[in-house]
């Protein structure tokens, strides 16, 4: 049985799911417990596993963090949610000299399993220090994986695979689409870590969208079936394990890539991805890579300025036109 | 009210009242923005505790630096600022303090000193203790004032700052606003043991005052302003305060973690204003009337600032690269190595 | 010393008095092996405070967990651990503790309960408390110690810690080693106040004891760490001690911070060993020519382990992306997507 | 007048200089008066400049960055020493949310002129927490300049620059170039920020290195030489703002490249800047531009494994040979 749920909901789903089923599991943040954050997705899940399963914290994001870590070398599962992903700077010593790294420092001797689930997107109206897509930098680090839900059914099926991991993890949810609803089985499912969605098949072009840009490459791809263009969307849905193997079959078959992320654009996830493509399709490709991210500025208030930061359907199907058409913008 | 109406002159007092009505006035007409879907994101209110930012404000120069928070609107009014610039900030226009790039919970106002409003909750702790450490280094006389809210005390950055500012007798002062909440939490459930101890045990001189009386706070900080440009810094004040909107405009249903009695038992006994306003009246140095003129006229004042912040132009789209490097007109070019 | 005779038996006094050889004499090899160009990297000698390690992981059980410090030989020798397995470690060798990985810096013992050594200073002090917490949550009875130097308690991290610490009553002692320095620095030019009111300021009971009494500390460690199993926790305790060696194992000329007679004073007359072995001896519990037997003993067991480390294998080339994440056998393959 | 010193004497020189030009300059950091850093690269300075402008603090590094944010908001030029480049996370929040942000966030009112100075590199043994090489962190972030000294000539030459700078910049020294030697004019000198050095001009291929790794592409180069194979080694020497324009003609000319790096390859800069390559000079690339980077691992403290995780001469003169011999080894 499927019905559509919220991303918020599905999220809440697969904790409340493996709570249940793993008692080592606990939830710890600001405000997780009666509030159910800010973005209400933790909601009820005190009422059911009570406080000391769902830990309300002090703003103490390095604090709690690294108590995720000593919790988690030690029996317990947490399940850490760091209210904005701009606030993952407070916390990098803790998840990426700590976390990431104990157990291969230990031999294998020591595991910390923990989830750090937060956010990620822009157009808000935030402002610069709670709009950032920051999922590159934990993606550099060795001993992170990472997973970018693109709807509520990976939103689930990804945690429910985090929880159940030996090793930190670090989810981004896009705070824009908490509301937005998909179909959701009824069943208990869990989406496995490297293994990208192919959408849409297509024959043309490979459009490789994150997070919600995978909407963004979706309603692109709408666009210029429209123009007689077709494009594949892939989902990678981690970008640790980064599901290779899928990726390049697509750009051998199309010839033609555009990588789609909201983090900003340099030294950021496009360049990693389109390299990779670069490197192992070279002789297939018919044109280079492409890359839209998010604009390299701070996430500026104002939404006239805002909004010129984030790529768009738009954009994605320009770019798309462009490739297919064969200009060489930069070949001078 | 703490202090004598002799200690202080008139100008001073009536200055201080139409300081705290000015924030009030900023603040009805911001939520007024935002509930009429006017106001692009969300906002923090900071009605209720105007006490705090004027009682410590109006011991500040121009030249003394502030650090604000998310709920800085006040910190921003008391310091000087003017309310055109700020509703166009609040309202993304090119006109703002920050041309429309910072938004409330960024806004600076550099001409009186105000370092700027952060939206990273004690962020803002290490940048005045740094600006009080250039007035150290520099010889300036100059006093920083560090704003931050209970919840804030729970940020280890805190702790690294004080005791740099204890070791080297830095001219800052923190003013930690305990208005009894982060966000939906009540202080007593994120912070063990005693606030003032905490700063205590990095030898430094703790106060703690009622943040509702205006005179009672600026009396402290006169004092302790003085005391910091001499090098007897720095200090602790506690300000015990309220806020009367929820968290951020958005929390209306919000009596699962606070009562509705709380709240009206503040606004109608403790409230700063009107506290402040009556004992004007007792001393005699204004009339029920002149208060409500007052009130009236700084209310037109907020509401033609709005009318003007409304009808003011968005920054240009080319704006959007600029000021990501100071001395580079266009970072996006820039960075490319395009503009070398 | 802080306790009579009666009260320990023979036993404990002398399995005491044996892990603090134990821990001088791994420490005069690892300083021997640097000093050979043996070891790989450097070393921080913890020679001089072996008390505080050894009172304290006296009080604890295997299953009660520690944090160590870049300082961390000690801690790890007096939780229980194998000279073996030690030494290969420090060569980066496969058969040590862990596998030739960690190194000095990073060496844990799972085994005995030490969550590892830390090259960050203060960086343990989240992972103590966490083991700490599911030590609560689980209602495992144990009890979490967290060790860390004089120097760490300027990272904010600790309040942080310490304020859920004290809020959610856990299991946690923090167990800070003043040795009066922090690298190349006196412990009064970096840490304003005192230190035990800081941990006091979080409502947290605070001790100072004599670091070189390895009794005094056993006697309040046993104490507390009881009270801490009933809930009773957390706990501070600063330990008056004093490191014998340069920061690390290359600083030599360090006239500049410390004078030789300072350090000449701290040996001779503070000596944790020596004074326990006198007191023993005073004690009629051991004779002069058993502590030498046992020293002797001890000090071959340590230069066996080294010539075992020194014979010993590097682990295989193709282990370096082994242990990357838990549940996968090379990671290069599977970042990339090929393993799954 | 050029004379041979080390790259710890020129950072010395550099801030020497700069710190009697300009009076508003000083230094912070853990122990880098008395004991002028265990590296003894600012030894001399607090007897020259006494200890208010070098200024010894605890260890407390989001502490003394944030101040050094607000010191360069009121009127000072901080330059933060930042012992360890594995200390950078903790002190991403006060570099990438505030300082990195502020002249942006205030519509251009404030500005934060300060440096912060820190190492990166592997091989000293020193395992998983102090051998990161981390720039590529800072250089996703809009707002920080990156400047990446390969010698003392570039290491003065740039950090002169830098404190010269309005904006926050980051300078990563390689902590094994010490004590290496190079030749630095007497003359006072500054090396502008965006402009790549060519140190050997070549043909057949373009082999870039940032760093150390400049070194690693030059030895590289040499042994290609004498196999006949012409390589052209590039050093941007700043990452923000890169010079792109040097490296598509380099790579319009000799139609391959490789890009070295010692960070992490994976999601790092390696990524960028050959992403950069393929999107604007991919007409006229012969073959995929290859990466190497440190190894996708913590950083193993055995040498028997460290050794293996840095990329080495041979490492890239061999992938230099596969290129030009066109061995397609990823065209399956
Ligand atoms: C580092 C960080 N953590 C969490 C938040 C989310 N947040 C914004 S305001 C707030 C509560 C702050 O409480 P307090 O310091 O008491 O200030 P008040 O809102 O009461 O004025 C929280 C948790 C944030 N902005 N920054
Ligand atoms: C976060 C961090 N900052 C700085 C260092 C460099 N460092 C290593 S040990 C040390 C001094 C520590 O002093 P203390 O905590 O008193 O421990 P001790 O060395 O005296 O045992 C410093 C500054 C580090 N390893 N980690
Ligand atoms: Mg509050
Ligand atoms: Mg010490």
């Amino acid at each position: 049985m499927t019905r559509e749920i919220t991303l918020s909901k599905a999220v809440n789903e697969a904790i409340a799911e493996e709570m249940r089923r793993d008692e080592t599991v606990f939830l710890i943040g600001e405000d997780v417990a009666e509030a159910g954050t800010p973005f209400k997705v933790t909601s009820g899940l005190v009422e059911e596993f009570g406080t000391d399963r769902v830990i309300d914290t002090p703003i103490s994001e390095p604090g709690f963090v690294g108590m995720a870590v000593g919790a988690a070398m030690t029996g317990s599962r947490p399940i850490v949610d760091l209210m904005f992903g701009d606030f993952i700077y407070l916390v990098m010593d803790q998840l990426c000299n700590q976390a990431a790294k104990t157990h291969y420092m230990s031999g294998g001797k020591l595991k910390v399993p923990m989830v750090l689930r937060t956010n990620l997107g822009a157009t808000r109206r935030s402002a610069a220090q709670h709009s950032q897509s920051l999922h590159a930098l934990v993606a550099h680090i060795p001993g992170l994986k990472v997973a970018m839900p693109s709807s509520a059914y990976e939103a689930k099926g990804l945690m429910k695979t985090a929880i159940r991991d030996d090793n930190p993890v670090v989810i981004f949810e896009d705070k824009l689409m908490y509301n937005d609803k998909a179909p959701v089985p009824e069943e208990e499912y869990l989406i496995p870590f490297g293994e990208a969605n192919v959408l849409r098949e297509g024959t043309d072009i490979t459009l490789i969208g994150t997070s919600s840009m995978r909407q963004v490459c979706e309603k692109a791809a709408e666009a210029l079936a429209k123009d007689g263009i077709s494009a594949e969307v892939i989902d990678p849905r981690t970008l640790v394990p980064l599901d290779e193997p899928t990726l390049l079959k697509s750009a051998r078959k199309t010839s033609r890539v555009i990588v789609v992320d909201e983090g900003h654009r340099n030294f950021g996830v496009t360049g990693e991805i389109a390299s990779r493509i670069n490197e192992k399709a070279f002789y297939h490709l018919d044109a280079p890579v492409l890359r839209l991210g998010a604009m390299d500025v701070p996430v500026p208030f104002s939404p006239a300025l805002e909004d010129l930061t984030v790529p768009t359907p738009d954009a994605v199907a320009a770019a798309a036109r462009s490739l297919v058409a064969g200009e060489m913008t930069h070949a001078a | 009210m703490a202090a004598d109406g002799s200690k202080h002159n008139t100008e001073d007092y009536l200055r201080m009242y139409r300081q705290m009505v000015r924030i009030r006035a900023f603040e009805d007409n911001a939520n007024q923005l935002y509930l009429s879907a006017k106001m692009p994101g969300l906002t923090h209110m900071y009605s209720g505790q105007e006490a705090v930012a004027v009682g410590i404000c109006e011991a500040l120069t121009d030249d003394d630096r502030i650090t604000s928070t998310h709920r800085g609107h006040g910190h921003c009014v008391a310091k000087g600022a003017d309310f055109k610039a700020m509703f166009c900030e609040l309202l993304g226009k090119a006109e703002g303090y920050c041309r429309g790039k910072g938004g409330s919970m960024h806004i600076a106002d550099q001409s009186h000193g105000n370092l700027g409003a952060n939206a990273i909750v004690g962020g803002s702790m290490g940048i005045a203790t740094g600006a009080a450490l250039t007035a150290k280094l520099q010889k300036t006389g100059h006093v920083a004032v560090c704003f931050f809210g209970d919840g804030a005390t729970a940020q280890g950055l805190w702790y690294e700052v004080m005791n740099m500012a204890a070791l080297w007798k830095l001219p800052v002062i923190y003013a930690c606003e305990n208005n009894g909440y982060s966000e939906y939490t009540k202080t007593e459930e994120i912070a063990a043991g005693s606030l003032t101890a905490r700063a205590e045990a990095f030898g430094i001189e703790a106060h703690s005052v009622d943040g509702q009386d205006v005179l009672a706070v600026n009396e402290l900080a006169q004092k302790l302003v003085a005391r910091a440009r001499k090098g007897e810094g720095p200090f602790f004040i506690e300000l015990k305060t309220y806020r009367y909107h929820g968290h951020h405009v958005g929390d209306i249903n919000r009596d699962y973690y606070r009562s509705k009695d709380e709240e009206a038992a503040w606004k109608t006994t403790r409230d700063p204003i009107t506290n402040f306003g009556k004992w004007l009246e007792g001393q005699g140095i204004v009339t029920a009337d002149e208060l409500v003129e007052i009130n009236n006229e700084i209310k037109a004042d907020a509401e033609a600032a709005v009318a003007y912040a409304e009808a003011a132009a968005y920054p240009p789209g080319e704006e959007v690269d600029a000021h990501v490097f100071a001395g580079v007109d266009h970072a996006l070019t820039y960075i490319d190595g395009a503009a070398k």
